[in-house]
């Protein structure tokens, strides 16, 4: 099983029609995922594998059933994009997008909260359900990290995404829904408010998140399981023990937190709350064997 | 992006927001001109990026014009490489108050910050007394109103009159944020002179790089970087960051670099650079290889893992690096993801032991490092 | 009875200091009105007519409780008052100013929508209950119109209110609640929003509303007639029957009534609902009558 | 306040909106040069701010010099007291598109109109095919969003080239509605030339009085003035319409003048003027009946009923007028409101005979207006 997305989410596409719309829409097609239908500007009319093409979100809805938008558009363009998906009801998006002005991801993740809505990314690979379906630009041939199974994954990282869940799957665990919420300092989703899903969704037995130095995303998932909101075993691995601090934001981010945000934070929050925290990549798959979840 | 104080304080003076009187100096030679149109006494202030100036001693209050003369000389010859000081008139501080407005991602707000007791140990206060200062945040589609500049100015108890200057700056520094797509707008400290007056004593802007496209009045200065392969690696768009350890490191992605780097710690070894070869920078093995090489490293440690950053690419480029280059120490690769296959025979073709696992490799790099010394 | 303020409402006046302010917090106290306390930025610890100032709103709820804000505060500075009340969880505010700017108003009014709340103005004299309590500028010396009793009252005009309620005093009645709705094009609360007020107050046995050419203000009321919304006896007042036309705003006004908005149409569509309408400011009150609505 | 045609073509040109090539004349020595730049045939387009002008010659379409000389001369000398022509090139027009943008008071929400049937006959097409016209809400805290003007546009199903022009004007239409604080921006006809371009045919903006503080760029023009009492009246800031009936008429509140004046047409009674005399004009009782005064009536009726404008100030005012502007017709009063039993006073002491009833008032009026004939 998995969350977000499975075999019969119905995707549209906006950009369906570009170079790398076109190339993904293939591969997610290849993967499982029912892409119904796709928008461009102008390009009404056109199929890409098969799939109509309409001008606007609004027109495609009028023809098919959308549960979810997968965004290949650039970033000036996304916040446009997003809020045309919303316009129209769309309640799940995926951008992955790199470069999203920072302006405009607040507004995209304040109007997310209007519309009771998840945008995921950007700067992200998207999410991936493996052998189920994919919103987003995943390598799912790459076998010794996509593989289907019980672990939840959430990550703020791109490559190191891969390191880590190679490592879980070389332990003979799977992946049941990925996640990438992306790297900005403002993501459209966070980790925390996506347990709830994990919580809830029976083939996930437990979930890892690939966490960083920065913010507070680590610190609220502690806190949902202090609240009970999430009670599955947990496994975090953060990067950035060891860096040499950088003072980027000025006295203003030290103050926000409190003076907190260092890893050190997120691992003593993580592991008061009782979730465990890998030391190194290969220790993820070494500790959910520990907890006995099973494969 | 981050500005400079001179042109923070630039944006603060066109926007309506209170600066001391000052000069911006590039020589020793343009002092006398500068004293004359600020008087003395006078500060001098070191135009770097890096933070805790007052500390590392990059700002001089001076009394007379020798004083200035001598410690301007200082400045210029500074190891700190600085270019210019911002001569600045000497405020009568009566208070300093710490502003800024930031971003607060989980509610998707501009936060402002506030606190009646600013200066350089607001971080402290931050701590230890977190009630002195105030958050407040603000939806960045009305921006901040009047009424809540107002509730916020009026929360510190000064008097009526710095009251209402305090919520003019207020206001205006959100246009600054918001005119400027700032990821922060700090003023630290604003002065409440002895004559009641209020000023910006420091300014910080920092622009998001992401709108960049729509923020073109100031490019990226390049002048404060501290190397050449610094300079050289912004010059082609690709980050890096130097150190003085043994191991250069050219990884692919933020957070697999960030791991690596910690590797390395674990296993007793050192880096001596960053760099970033991934994302849109994986055709470019050539330059990243030149950039490495002119960091004095032992040995070169690749790692990646990537999925659009095809692994055959990558190692074509590492391959045709090595044999333009003839790069003078190991270089120890562990490529993986996407064609990673084709990858491993690129490599082998070339004479090199492709790895596949990340620890091992670190433990090898670390290894030849120790090795060559 | 009343609606919207009685002598229980507790009320706070924004710019209480100021001249107009100080003049009317008096006379609504006079009346009766339950002001318990103002604010003026910068005079905190002064007193108007014994009640205390703060510098803010959020100041004065901390030592206050309060139900409904009054603004006697320059038209340009309206937006950010009233969004200073909203934001302070008040949920009837009246702002008599006169002169609002157009896309001022818009906000005010779709902030009003998304905090559930009630703004009555500007450009009106605000809302009166005779002999419980007033929020705005009315001369409720006037014995011949503010005279308590069983009929509300709504209206988008000034004199002409003062001309029509002095006919339905003269024939015996008073009124229960008037409220003036303003003559701005895009006022705060409109006609058909109070009507479900009307219609639960028990002591209100008709209503009388005063309207104006332009606008559909008035086919709304018809509107809600019609749906079943408003059932006591309506009569309406409106002036420009004979009235040389002006084509004001263009094509647009024209386009979005389809071509309708006369007072014709507005006659039209409120006998059709069923509602009286009456041709001179005397008719509103044999109307009344007519319709045997108690005195 | 209502621009001129050419100003809200200025306002779109800046914007970035297409507009014909024009040169605006203020007499007919100008028309040689206009003629030499615009080009022949062109369309002489008379300024004046009421509406209709095609229906009423105003617009005239000229091929040859002699032509435009001609019609401009006739132009210059019309009654309608025309002060300047715009001379605009002939359009090749393909198609005529109706766009607009208003506020929808009851959604709180900005409101853009568009058809793809544009041109004179719109109104009519709104009632009977309102089908044809897309009415679109926009949230003004975003304002028209790029995605919207893009559903618009392709609801049009014009050539891809022609609504990538299209989505462009709507999104300048909307920054011209927003940055001048209008009630109304209107381009109709929108022309699609045969050339393919998309061009404003025409162009009104209204602009919110009460946003005139903020809007100062187009002070109200006073040229469009047609009698002196109207121009006096708008230098003394006070209301006024000329008509040609004999009741002179100094109302308070635009709802009572409206129902006053229906008053007097049941009573069988005519209008000379209408004049506010109440909310901040309550003491101008002097210039207000100077003016009504220049108006050919045979009585002046003045029915207020005022509450922050007080009946004893009022009366005041006009006792003083009366004994210093000696007015050459009959006076009738209904002065009603606060203190009122004080303004009676005033009235009765100047000979004057105060009524209290709006009806009778008028009937008096009316009484008088007939006698006098």
């Amino acid at each position: 099983m998995s969350i977000f997305i499975d075999k019969s989410t119905k995707v549209l596409v906006q950009g369906i029609t570009g170079k790398e719309g076109a190339f993904w829409t293939k591969h997610m097609i290849d993967l499982g995922t029912d892409v119904v239908c796709g928008v461009t500007p102008g390009k009404a009319g056109q199929h890409v594998e098969d799939r109509p093409v309409y001008n606007t979100v609004k027109e495609a809805i009028i023809h098919h059933e959308v549960d979810a938008s997968m965004l290949f558009v650039p970033p000036r363009l996304t916040k446009d994009a997003v809020f045309e998906a919303l316009a129209s009801g769309i309640k799940k998006i995926v951008t992955i997008a790199d470069g999203i002005p920072l302006h405009d991801m607040i507004r995209i993740r304040q109007a997310a909260k209007d519309y009771k809505a998840l945008v995921v990314g950007g700067n992200t690979s998207g999410v991936i359900s493996p052998e189920e379906a994919m919103m987003g630009s995943f390598p799912h041939w790459i076998e010794r990290v996509y593989k289907k199974g019980n672990i939840g994954v959430m990550t703020r990282s791109g490559s190191l995404t891969n390191e880590v869940t190679a490592m879980i799957v070389e332990k003979g665990y799977g992946v049941s829904t990925l996640i990438g919420v992306g790297g900005d300092p403002v993501p459209g989703t966070r980790f925390a408010e996506m347990l709830p899903y994990y919580e809830a969704d029976e083939e996930t037995k437990a979930v890892v998140i690939i966490g960083e130095l920065g913010g507070t995303m680590e610190e609220e998932v502690a806190e949902a399981i202090n609240k009970g909101v999430f009670t599955k075993p947990l496994v975090a691995f953060l990067g950035g023990r060891t860096a040499p601090k950088g003072q980027k934001m000025g006295h203003a981010g030290a103050i926000i937190t409190g003076g907190k945000g260092s890893v050190e934070d997120k691992i003593t929050a993580l592991t008061k709350a009782g979730a465990l925290v890998a030391k190194r990549p290969r220790a993820v798959g070494e500790l959910l064997e520990e907890l006995n979840v099973p494969k | 992006m981050k500005l400079y104080e001179f042109q923070a304080k630039e944006v603060f003076n066109e926007a309506g927001i209170p600066i001391p009187k000052s000069r911006l100096i590039q020589s020793i030679d343009e002092l006398s001109i500068a004293l004359e149109t600020v008087g003395l006494p006078c500060v001098l202030k070191s135009q770097v990026l890096s933070g805790g100036r007052g500390k590392r001693g990059l700002i001089q209050v001076v009394k007379t014009k020798e004083e200035a003369h001598q410690e301007a000389k200082k400045l210029f010859t500074h190891e700190a490489n600085i270019k210019s000081l911002l001569v600045e008139e000497a405020i009568d501080i009566d208070q300093e108050v710490y502003i800024s407005i930031t971003v607060e991602p989980e509610a998707a707000k501009a936060l402002l910050i506030a606190s009646s007791e600013g200066g350089i140990d607001i971080e402290t206060l931050a701590v230890e007394q977190p009630e002195k200062i105030v958050k407040y945040p603000i939806d960045i589609r009305d921006g901040l109103q009047n009424f809540q500049a107002t509730e916020v100015a009026y929360g510190f108890n000064f008097k009526p009159d710095i009251t209402k200057q305090m919520i003019k700056i207020l206001l205006k520094l959100y246009t600054v944020f918001k005119q400027y797509d700032a990821e922060l707008v700090e003023i630290n400290p604003l002065f409440i002179t002895k004559q009641g007056l209020v000023v910006a004593g420091d300014g910080k802007i920092m622009i998001d790089d992401n709108s960049a496209f729509r923020q073109t009045r100031y490019a990226q200065d390049l002048s404060d970087y501290r190397t050449e392969a610094e300079y050289e690696a912004n010059r082609a768009g690709i980050p890096f960051i130097q150190f003085d350890g043994d191991i250069g490191l050219m990884c692919a992605g933020a957070g697999l670099t960030t791991t690596v780097y910690d590797l390395i710690n674990y296993e007793g070894g050192t880096v001596a650079n960053y760099l970033e070869f991934g994302g849109p920078n994986y055709k470019k093995a050539l330059e990243a290889m030149e950039i490495c090489l002119k960091v004095p490293s032992k040995v070169i440690l690749i790692v990646t893992f990537g999925t659009i950053a095809r692994a055959d690419v990558m190692a074509e480029g590492i391959v045709d690096a090595i044999k333009r280059l003839k790069p003078d120490r190991p270089i120890v690769t562990c490529i993986r993801g996407t064609n990673e296959a084709r990858a491993v025979e690129i490599l082998k073709s070339a004479g090199l032991e492709p790895l596949f696992d990340t620890e091992e490799a670190v433990r090898k790099a670390v290894a030849l490092s120790k090795e060559a010394k």
